[in-house]
């Protein structure tokens, strides 16, 4: 696809964004992606992109797929995060057989959602299966609604819990507040049993460039607004931008931000898929940080929409920066001879 | 030298210690955190049990540090009702002493600081709202904005613009004891904040607002130096909240750690975390205590207070963002995530890193030696 | 030109390396680029690789140049600064007169060479010139030989001193040992006058990319020999690399050295340019130092040809990385409408 | 607490620098760094005139500061002939101390310590140097590497292996006072320093080495116990050494700064540098001097040793890369580009930065509080 389509892909986001996404003080952490935001995404096919043909995807290719996942974190972090879920995770796991297929048609057109239980390198779950009956405490879930549960079970196995998910659902999370986190508890429920290690695999190994797009969005959507806010805002009747070292801090979080796109839309970039995670992971966390000191009070309030991108960056370290996935990086660079790591 | 605190000192941190660690329930934590609630019943206990005195400057300092560790929300809420005491203390006169002071010390009375501006937050001497001389009174007009216990206070030290020569900036500002239950005072809570949220926050406003003369603290025209002095002051507690909220997440990361075993704690990304997060507390703890050391002795180097503010607040942050990280996912609900909410703040408040950097520089080129 | 044929030109240039440049205990830096080196390079075509057409240059392509550079310093970031120096400094002032054209080609001959006198926005000179007569002092310059100098006076304008060139040469200079830096003085000397703030011109705006060229060429060979020591040596009975925190730093700057080298090699580079230049100033000084730690004591000795990275990137940013190019990255990001910066 | 140095220590520290400004000479420092020479004049000068005495460690460590602060290089070399007096000081026997300590504490001789080995650097528990017991003597062979004064030393105490259960590594060690004029011993001089270009450093060769059994400190089994704990103090001195580089660069980029006029002393770029650099030397100084006072009062924490020294040593390559920058290409023939070159070594020498880091989270994983 030429990165002709891809810019109207772009445009076709922010339109979406400014006229069915609220903001402000009523923004859409408060009201979370309702049922109704999700069938919109689904109407204007935004949550099939990379769903596989049988199930209704678009086939589109992956520098589509994650300019949209970019431009969407830079509008609203949730929103990406929740296609990411559903194309990325469930449209891998679920496409291998007909009732998963069936499914995904269905998420694809925004009727259902499903949660996903993120396996953790120290996750505090404890499940138990037998044959028709699964318990499990999976206390860290994300994703729209209470549907449909993959998760990864004691063994390791990774399962569709079909019925009786109930969420204990977290207050106020610490970032994409407009998914639903909870706990989960399942009993009696039935399942698919998808095979081992699945989800591990998926977000430890096939998601770099998704990941990269995520996080580059959030920082470019820190640090965009951050440029024009220091060009207005003064302080001691002169703007904040002509003050060398905002000036510097802000120019050089951009010229990473671009160092990173650059590497994100060239043909390199599943050769440095590893990097481009590690890299943008720290540089989003850099970049929102810096943005909310730069907005200085203001920045401290969520009606500001800065402060969602810290906790969102951080919060995109914790789930995809832990140990397991650095040490791939390692041995990618250092090569297949590595010992302990 | 010697870099001990006196028995007694460490007698009152234990008491602190164990205050918190009672009163400080989960419950009272959480639902102050997730409904920006103010814990008016625990500053009442805490007060009772004499935690807050101004007897003793350090035990203020202490206080504040235990409390910040165990929560920081909780921590600065129910230290934060005596902020601005000190411009009275130093420059108010007997009567202001008696009349305000005097409700401030039997924990009766709220107060508060009104000096930021809607306009700019580190540009103090831009303040424009205007207090004019009418008949006995000061008549003031003009808003202030991100004012802790906006909505709480009595009475408020509020920085006015008493002189209409904008050319002399710093001196056309005055400082007035400013009553909340006068005509023409209201108060906007601001809700949404990212952390410290039990602390109340707001926009205030003065509509022809009339003030005695006599609530005028110290001259007129010397506003600039009373709130500057005071900031001084008040940098030290910023930096012993900074040494609060970074020790309260260190020790949660490092229980963390222990709890998952061996193999995980002897790894060495893990140790370097800790050794980092662990060196730059005690780097903040010692210029913080250096700095008071020569503050409560009356002998403020305000290059050595800027340092240790802006350090504890840079700590702070650096310290809460990597105890994340070693949390993991586990982290997206827990103590700490809302230690980092809470952190940011003190990178921001009582001067931001940026102005405190440049106190330094610039004081340090006029040849103070921190 | 084809990456293909750049390729081949980096080959060659280690092949050079190997075979002329001498290492180890007496290495280049004791002998400095000698007359005998000068004229090797000239005759492998390394010193006119930029150079107008009428000087002898073979009108070789940015990318072909750059990559040259990159793999020089590499190696020997003496001989990629030497090259720098003729080909893009003498090689801009010199080309629009007939005399000036005549000189580089006999320097891209290795025949001469000149010193440049190295634009500082703090330097000491204190010149002074009537219409015969220049005196000057100035404490810093660089380059080959003194036959020639360009410099700049104290009203500004570029001068190329033809004769008198009286040099103090500095015993161990900070950085770039194998060309000569020194205070020089010039009396009754005769000069040509190639106009108002030429250096300072191209110093600040024209060399972006050849900066970004060699900073990142001494931080890949900073870090590919970290790459292979920590492969190798061993403490505690481990090799150094599986040392979590060592692994984290040596692919954290491996990969942000193919972060900018990706967009050095794209298309893209000329929009970029000035992030480039800071960024991998930034990145060399950060590999150097980082590599110099992981080599331990013997990365202090020069016989190890380790150090002499640190020590350039250090006066790389010395030189190159001031505030006032920062100003214009500065500008170039938040756009023309810039107050006090 | 209390944070000022005793009014003896003041006066000692004013004479320390009048004695440093006035014999560290241009030509002597010039000399020595370009030449690779070792200052022994200046060594038997300083020790004269009092400037490194055992009786009081504080003042050992105040001249290092300063004198370092002068001239790194001659700084190390004119305070490190006593480098590793205190293994035989806490325990070597009587006999060890009259023949050896004496003719230390009287200026007439040089020692060294002779740890570090060519196969690992960190790795002290892994020393190979073989050390067997033959008729009454102790025959050593093996090599040591990076040893300090290698080539100057009258005597060096060496880490020796004297038991070959390679099972327990640390406990096969023992310590051995070694003379330099025995037969067996040579020492190749390494030269091309990256900087501290004025002190020795050599390889040193130990071949069927006779050492008489009664240079054996404290007891067989315990030399990795008695180089740790050797390492507890001179972390501190290092620390000591990285105020020194620190302050240097620091005070000289300052006066560069003020030399450059107020357009550019007053641009937030160059104020931000000034206020980093200035913090982190204040943590630092403060770091060293709570680690020394513990240590000298024999109470080590090991934990808040390492913090001094790792962040020393960062501290003073962080200060003296920022002088670089501010001095731009006029800094490249200068005293900072000295400073530069040396302050490297402080990161790597008595245990890395990160072995400290290690030493540090694992001692606060064992519940130490630093």
């Amino acid at each position: 696809m030429s990165s002709e389509i891809t810019e109207i892909l772009r445009t076709s986001v922010m339109e979406f964004v400014n006229k069915n996404v609220p903001s402000g003080e009523n923004g859409l952490e408060k009201s979370g992606i309702t049922p109704d935001l999700r069938k919109k995404l689904g109407e204007q096919g935004f949550l099939n992109l990379k769903l596989p043909a049988e199930a209704g995807g678009t086939g589109m290719d992956a520098e589509s797929y994650i300019a949209v996942l970019e431009e969407f974190a830079k509008a609203e972090p949730s929103i990406a995060m929740e296609m990411f879920f559903l194309n990325s995770v469930a449209g891998r796991v679920l496409s291998h057989f007909e009732d998963g297929i069936e499914l995904l048609k269905r998420a694809g057109r925004g009727e259902i959602s499903f949660m996903t239980a993120i396996p953790s390198e120290f996750s505090r779950i404890s499940s138990h299966s037998t044959e028709t009956t699964i318990t499990s405490d999976v206390p860290i879930a994300a994703g729209g609604s209470s549907d449909f549960l993959l998760m990864t079970d004691q063994s390791g196995r990774t399962l569709l819990v079909k019925d009786k998910i109930n969420v204990r659902k977290i207050q106020k999370p610490l970032g994409f507040r407009a998914i639903t986190w909870g706990g989960v508890e399942t009993k009696n429920s039935q399942y698919e049993d998808l095979g081992k290690g699945k989800l591990e695999e998926i977000f430890l190994k096939q998601v770099n460039l998704e990941i990269t797009a995520m996080a580059l969005g959030i920082a470019e959507g820190a640090i965009e607004k951050t440029l024009e806010y220091t060009k207005v805002r003064k302080v001691f009747n002169t703007p904040l931008k002509d003050f060398g070292p905002v000036a510097a801090a802000v120019t050089n979080m951009k010229g990473e931000i671009d160092l990173v796109k650059h590497s994100l839309d060239s043909e390199r970039r599943e050769e440095n898929s590893e990097v481009l995670r590690h890299a943008s992971l720290e540089l989003a966390l850099n970049s929102a940080r810096t943005s909310v000191q730069y907005h200085g009070g203001y920045g401290y309030f969520e009606s500001f929409g800065i402060e969602k991108f810290y906790r969102d960056a951080m919060a995109m370290k914790m789930i995809f920066g832990g140990l397991k996935p650095r040490e791939l990086l390692y041995r990618k660079i250092y090569g297949s001879d590595s010992g302990r790591i | 030298m010697d870099f001990k605190f006196s028995e007694e000192h460490e007698e009152f941190r234990k008491k602190v210690r164990e205050f918190g660690k009672k009163e400080f329930t989960k419950q009272r934590i959480r639902d102050s955190d997730i409904n920006e609630k103010y814990p008016d019943e625990l500053r009442e206990l805490t007060y009772k049990n004499g935690l807050v005195s101004y007897d003793d400057p350090w035990k203020v300092l202490i206080s504040i540090e235990e409390l910040c560790s165990i929560d920081p929300g909780l921590g600065i809420s129910v230290t934060i009702p005596y902020f601005g005491a000190e411009v009275i203390m130093l420059f108010g006169s007997d009567h202001l002493k008696e009349k305000y002071l005097s409700r401030i010390n039997s924990g009766k009375a709220i107060m508060g600081l009104a000096v930021t501006e809607p306009s700019g937050g580190s540009d103090v001497a831009g303040a424009s709202t205007r207090a004019e001389k009418k008949d006995g009174h000061y008549v003031v007009n003009g808003s202030k904005m991100f004012i802790s216990n906006g909505n709480l206070a009595d009475f408020f030290i509020t920085l006015v613009r008493t002189s209409s020569k904008e050319a002399k900036r710093h001196h056309g500002l005055s400082v007035l004891v400013v009553d909340t239950n006068s005509k023409g005072f209201s108060a906007n809570k601001l809700t949404g904040k990212l952390g410290v949220r039990s602390t109340t926050t707001s926009e205030i406003l003065f509509e022809n607002l009339e003030v005695p003369e006599e609530n005028l603290v110290g001259e007129e025209g010397k506003g600039f130096y009373y709130i500057m002095t005071f900031f001084n002051i008040s940098r030290i507690f910023v930096a012993a909240q900074g040494i609060g909220v970074a020790q309260g997440a260190f020790d949660r990361a490092m229980d963390l750690v222990k709890s998952r075993g061996e193999e995980y704690s002897s790894r060495e990304e893990v140790q370097f975390a800790l050794a980092e997060m662990a060196t730059r507390i005690k780097a903040t703890r010692l210029m913080t205590y250096e700095a008071a050391s020569h503050l409560f002795s009356y002998e403020p180097i305000p290059s050595l207070t800027s340092m240790a503010k802006q350090y504890a607040g840079e700590t702070a942050v650096f310290v809460t963002e990597k105890a994340l990280e070693i949390a993991g996912i586990d982290g997206i609900d827990s103590d700490l995530e809302r230690f980092f909410r809470d952190a940011k703040i003190l990178e921001i408040w009582e001067g931001t890193s940026e102005i405190e950097k440049l106190i330094i520089a610039r004081n340090m080129l006029k040849g103070e030696k921190p």
